[in-house]
């Protein structure tokens, strides 16, 4: 029995992508989760994965190829099926007897199986919302949004109904109708594209969300102490950064505040299946990626930090995976130690929270009727009002503050 | 080790954690943060790097000395 | 082009191509109804038959069959014959020569007979002539393969795609709209044969294309101006000949503009638009940026009366409106 | 200007037509050709060799076979769908028409018309025309070049009397009449438009007469005869070509078979099938033949074998022939021009 593997959607605004590498050979072995190939997409060179166990087999496409989502890139023989087992003559599957359905699924793994027959697919995280309407555009500016790379999801449409056309995209782009875009170079974040479609995404925002925003002074002190006491009995690489713990704060957090964690379909609010933090990285020379740390509400400190340090690497050098850019359910924003104060932060649609720290600096702190020191950082909340109020905001904000004053429960 | 030797070794790394840097000409005294945009996560996997490579541990409370590639070199030379 | 120019009508510059070819090939002869003595229903061969007699300016019977298939019969016996048929109404009675014959010889014999034969007809609605003499079936004989379908719009062509015509092997039908014969301009003096092959662009636009042929052309210039009026760039492209069509002329500027327009005097239903309308969605479905949209008579026998028959087919305004639509505008 | 009715007595033929032995036995042999070529015909229908309408023109042959001795090779003939008896007589190639039932590469029309549509540019055989009445125009239109180009040629036209309800028959009749065109036109009245009766399909049954009308000198002949058909048709051109305009002939005759194969024949009773039968063309010329001692029974066992092995012939080739490739389907819709 073999398989497809095809060119796996990274978003919704993602219509093809182009083999840059076969990272495993005809006959390897894939485990659910390896990677296969990496592709180019104009989020960069982005590594795809196997979603079940398999075997690679024939690819179908080859390196430099563009090809439409969806479409066929290998052939994977199922994994039970040691490839000893193959006809070694390599006998034409059309020449074969027409196998009955039971013997055509045979080496499918029976929970997928029956997961397929329920209509659902392992490993897949979407929601189980319905499917998002496609949205309206013009031929014409379809293409030309996908050249830019740029969401339709992210550009206000001013055509018939809504629809998007080229003037939508060429103003969300900043572009004339005369001027191309050059194709990006292979295997290397093209930032142009990326600045526009940040453009594009964060105009949408601005037009489509009606923000609220939120700010909040946290005291870190006890997070601080209690990361520098750490970090100094540990080697380098086993070190904790503060951002870390700010993510894990803020995951823990949502438990109780689900209204904030999902993603908004057409006006009505889908609530995410897990947290999935989508952290805010910057790329030297501009631009912008907030890749998915998986599950972080679930991740002890120091596999988060591991996570974390991969994940970022992974921006830099280019090469992040599939889920990590389609996956995120809320993201944080966090400046460090070189930037200013608070940051009011834009909700990257569809999610409908971001959650923004400043940098943390000494300041004048009440406490117990004294003025003392303290290191204060601001959090913020931009957070969508069709599906949240800012009363549960407050209580959100408060509840990530409460949390950081006993850091060794995070 | 010389001196230029540390500071070679550490622009390298420097590198190695950025590699978006690589086709950069850092100047000795240029401040690291500032001009060249690093932040906490690259300086953690800079000293982490450094530590692997020369085995000088640097914690965090001399993260503030790494202000540019000559400050490293003196600051490693010293800790060598 | 030269220098020396002469003010023309159609009707004269179709004429004087009549006149040439007969002058410069003793194979080509003229025949249909009243063409001779009466000087040709629209007065387009007016003065041939004392010029060229009545061997070469034949007046035939009514007998559109007859003479159409004699005509198809003397291309075959190897003359060049040029039948007029009054109005592409009446050539509906020749239809079965044109379809039957015509177009099917060459492919039906195993490619040993052509048919260069030009067959002239009036068509097109605004003289009010009523529901059996003012219709646009251009698009049916364009729907036939074998045969070559031309519209000439310009005096230019008008001049120019006979002797053309004549030149080629296979049968050709050239369609002349009522109301383009008075129509009068400037004329280079020794204006002579041009291809008939490919469209022409009559005016250049870059915010939408507005595709016609025809008697429809001079409509959709002024509409093009109108539209320039709001600061709307319309590309006017004639297409002057509707079998073959030139896609390529088509599809880059739809590349251009993003948008069409296709303007027919033919009914909606199964038009030449709607055949324009289906190649832009197959050939150039990703650069449009709004749905195609058709000015097209409207679904009834063309009517007698002035404002009825005005209000049956395409006019400026209803050009204008469509760009608009497509526009959003 | 009268209808000249003939009958079967051929002495009148002595001052007009030279009947020797050698001519006589030609128009058997031709005869016998289109007879034998069309019920292989018949069968290789049933085969599914042959597919399509197949008219066959039995009971008919001595009409094209009488006509066509009268025609030079530079003279057109315009014929219709029933058109294989037309073809065998004006010297097709009989493998190339059997190659045509069979659509092959090999066929007069490249496969292309396959048994209706018979067209051969060396012979100016203008058809194989399935509209009915639809090539009469042509042939007008041919002598119309014929005389504007001063060339001393005749158009020879065939049709059923079917064709004499339709329009274009008139309008040819009168514009080959009012032109003084060189058009022999020739009527194969075999008294069934398919399956309409003349008598249930026309107001006046004489065809013949309805030419007069237009001012076509015309004649009924014998349609079974094919000396009779010979000798009137070559009056008839002679005239033509004189400058004496287009004349008519009405030739009677009968189909013996099915109007297409796929025909129950209900219109018609047996009886009458057979009494035509018994006046077949071939049947009375060879009986004529024999019984004037210019034939014997050995002798036109002879000829039939000899006819039967052309016939084989023609099988084998057009079994050989080659489909024409599919890449060539759009080949001569219009002229290839040179690049």
């Amino acid at each position: 029995m073999s398989r497809l593997y095809r060119m796996p959607s990274l978003g919704s605004d993602m219509e093809a992508g182009t083999l840059i590498e076969w990272v495993r050979q005809p006959g390897d072995r894939l485990a659910k989760g390896d990677v296969i190939a990496v592709i180019e997409t104009q989020k960069g060179a982005i590594e795809v994965e196997v979603f079940h166990d398999a075997v690679m087999g024939r690819p179908l496409i080859q390196v430099g190829d563009k090809v439409p989502v969806g479409s066929p890139m290998a052939e994977l023989e199922d994994a039970s099926a040691a490839p000893a087992l193959r006809p070694a003559t390599g006998i034409p599957a059309t020449h074969a007897p027409e196998p009955g359905p039971a013997v055509a699924e045979a080496g499918t793994r029976t929970s997928e199986r029956i997961a397929d027959q329920a209509g659902h697919r392992i490993g897949h995280r979407a929601g189980t919302g319905t499917a998002a309407q496609r949205r309206r555009a013009s031929p014409a500016a379809r293409r030309l949004a996908d050249a830019r790379g740029i969401a339709l999801d992210a550009i206000e449409g001013s055509g018939p109904r809504g629809a998007v056309v080229l003037a939508d995209v060429h103003a969300a782009t900043g572009t004339t109708p005369t001027t191309e875009a050059a194709s990006p170079p292979r295997g290397h974040l093209d930032l142009a594209a990326m600045r526009q479609a940040i453009a594009a995404a964060m105009s949408r925002s601005k037009r489509e969300i009606p923000h609220y925003y939120l700010s909040h002074d946290i005291d870190l002190t006890a997070a601080t102490d209690w990361l520098t006491a750490r970090n100094a009995q540990l080697p380098p690489d086993q070190r904790l950064l503060l951002g870390a713990l700010l993510i894990k704060a803020v995951a823990l957090s949502l438990d109780k505040f689900p209204e904030l964690n999902g993603f908004d379909r057409d006006g009505h609010f889908e609530p995410a299946q897990g947290v999935h933090i989508g952290c805010a990285t910057a790329i030297r020379g501009g631009g912008l990626v907030a890749p998915a740390l998986h599950d972080a509400d679930q991740l002890q400190l120091p596999t988060l930090m591991t996570r974390l340090r991969d994940l970022v690497g992974r921006v830099r050098s280019g090469g992040l995976r599939a889920s990590e850019l389609s996956d995120p359910t809320i993201t944080v924003s966090s400046l460090g130690e070189r930037g200013v104060d608070r940051l009011y932060g834009i909700i990257y649609p569809p999610q409908v929270a971001i959650v923004g720290f400043g940098t943390p600096a000494l300041r004048p702190w009440v406490q117990d009727g004294q003025v003392v020191p303290r290191n204060i950082v601001t959090a913020t909340l931009s957070a969508d009002h069709r599906h949240s109020d800012g009363h549960r905001g407050a209580l959100f904000l408060a509840r990530v503050g409460q949390r950081l004053q006993e850091p060794d429960t995070l | 080790m010389t001196r230029d030797e540390i500071k070679t070794i550490a622009l390298q790394e420097l590198i190695g954690v950025a590699a978006d840097l690589a086709g950069e000409t850092i100047p000795g005294d240029a401040q690291l943060r500032d001009e060249f945009d690093l932040d906490s996560m690259d300086i953690l996997n800079w000293v982490s790097a450094l530590h692997k490579r020369l085995g000088v541990d640097i914690p965090e409370l001399d993260y503030p000395r790494l202000v540019s590639l000559d400050a490293t070199a003196d600051y490693l030379l010293e800790r060598l | 082009m030269s220098a020396q120019m002469i003010e023309i009508s159609y009707r004269e510059a179709v004429r004087e191509a009549i006149r040439e070819a007969l002058n410069r090939d003793p194979r080509v002869f003229l025949m249909g109804e009243d063409v001779g003595r009466y000087g040709g229903c629209y007065a387009v061969s007016k003065g041939l038959y004392d010029e060229f007699g009545p061997e070469r300016i034949r007046d035939a019977p009514l007998s559109e069959a007859g003479f159409t298939g004699a005509g198809i019969g003397a291309a075959l016996g190897g003359l060049r014959p040029i039948v007029e048929v009054m109005t592409v109404n009446f050539s509906l009675l020749a239809l079965d020569q044109i379809v039957n014959n015509a177009a099917t010889l060459r492919h039906m014999s195993g490619g040993q007979f052509s048919v260069p034969l030009v067959i002239r007809m009036a068509c097109g609605a605004g003289k009010q002539l009523a529901a059996q003499h003012s219709h646009s079936l251009e698009g049916w004989y364009a729907h036939v393969p074998g045969i070559k379908v031309l519209a000439p719009a310009t005096l230019e062509d008008a001049r120019g795609m006979l002797w053309s015509a004549l030149e080629d092997p296979d049968p050709v039908v050239i369609f002349e709209h009522v109301m383009l014969y008075n129509r009068s301009g400037q004329l280079a003096a020794d204006a002579g044969a041009v291809p008939i092959e490919g469209a022409a662009v009559r005016r250049e636009g870059g915010d939408v294309t507005l595709i016609t042929y025809g008697g429809s052309l001079f409509k959709t210039l002024e509409a093009a101006d109108t539209l320039a009026a709001d600061g709307i760039a319309a590309e006017v492209i004639d297409l002057r000949c509707l079998r073959p069509l030139d896609d390529a002329t088509l599809m880059a500027s739809v590349a251009r503009t993003h948008r069409a327009v296709i303007i027919d005097e033919g009914w909606r239903s199964g038009s030449l638009a709607a055949e324009i309308s289906a190649r832009l969605m197959e050939q150039a479905f990703w650069e449009l940026d709004a749905p195609v949209g058709r000015v097209c008579s409207a679904e009834v026998p063309i009517p007698y009366p002035k404002h009825l028959e005005d209000a049956a087919v395409p006019q400026t305004d209803d050009i204008v409106a469509a760009a608009r639509a497509v526009l959003n505008r | 200007m009268s209808i000249r009715e003939t009958d079967g007595d051929h002495s009148h033929l002595g001052d007009k037509l030279h009947l020797d032995r050698a001519h006589a036995l030609h128009l058997l042999r031709e005869m016998l050709r289109i007879r034998q070529f069309e019920e292989r015909c018949a069968e290789l229908y049933t085969e599914e060799k042959i597919r399509g309408f197949l008219h066959l023109y039995t009971g008919e042959e001595a009409i094209a076979v009488g006509v066509m001795q009268g025609l030079t090779g530079s003279d057109a003939v315009v014929a219709t769908y029933r058109e294989h008896g037309h073809a065998i007589a004006r010297g097709l190639p009989m493998t190339r028409l059997m190659a045509e039932m069979y659509g092959k590469r090999e066929g007069v029309s490249r496969g292309r018309g396959g048994s209706m549509h018979v067209f051969d540019a060396d012979s100016r055989f203008y058809g194989g025309n399935a509209i009915v009445g639809g090539g009469l125009p042509l042939a007008v239109g041919l002598a119309l070049a014929d005389r504007l180009l001063g060339r001393a040629q005749v158009t020879a036209c065939f049709f059923g009397e079917g064709a004499a309800a339709e329009g274009a028959f008139h309008e040819s009749l009168n514009l080959a009449a009012l032109w003084q065109l060189p058009v022999l036109f020739v009527c194969e009245n075999n008294l069934y438009a398919m399956g309409t009766a003349l008598e249930r399909s026309e107001s006046e049954t004489a065809i013949a007469r309805k030419a007069e009308s237009y001012r076509i000198p015309a004649a009924a002949v014998d349609g079974m005869d094919v000396i009779a058909i010979e000798a009137a048709a070559r009056r008839a051109l002679a005239e033509i070509r004189a400058g004496g305009g287009p004349r008519f002939l009405e030739c009677r005759t009968y189909r013996f078979r099915a109007h297409s194969m796929f025909d129950a024949q209900l219109y018609r009773d047996k009886a009458e099938v057979e009494a035509w039968k018994q006046k077949g063309p071939l049947l009375r010329f060879r009986q004529w033949l024999q019984e004037a001692g210019m034939l014997s029974a050995a002798e036109v066992e002879h000829l039939e074998a000899e006819v039967a092995e052309e016939v084989a012939a023609a099988v084998a080739f057009a079994e050989a022939g080659q489909w024409e490739p599919v890449e060539d389907l759009a080949r001569d819709v219009y002229t290839e021009q040179p690049a």
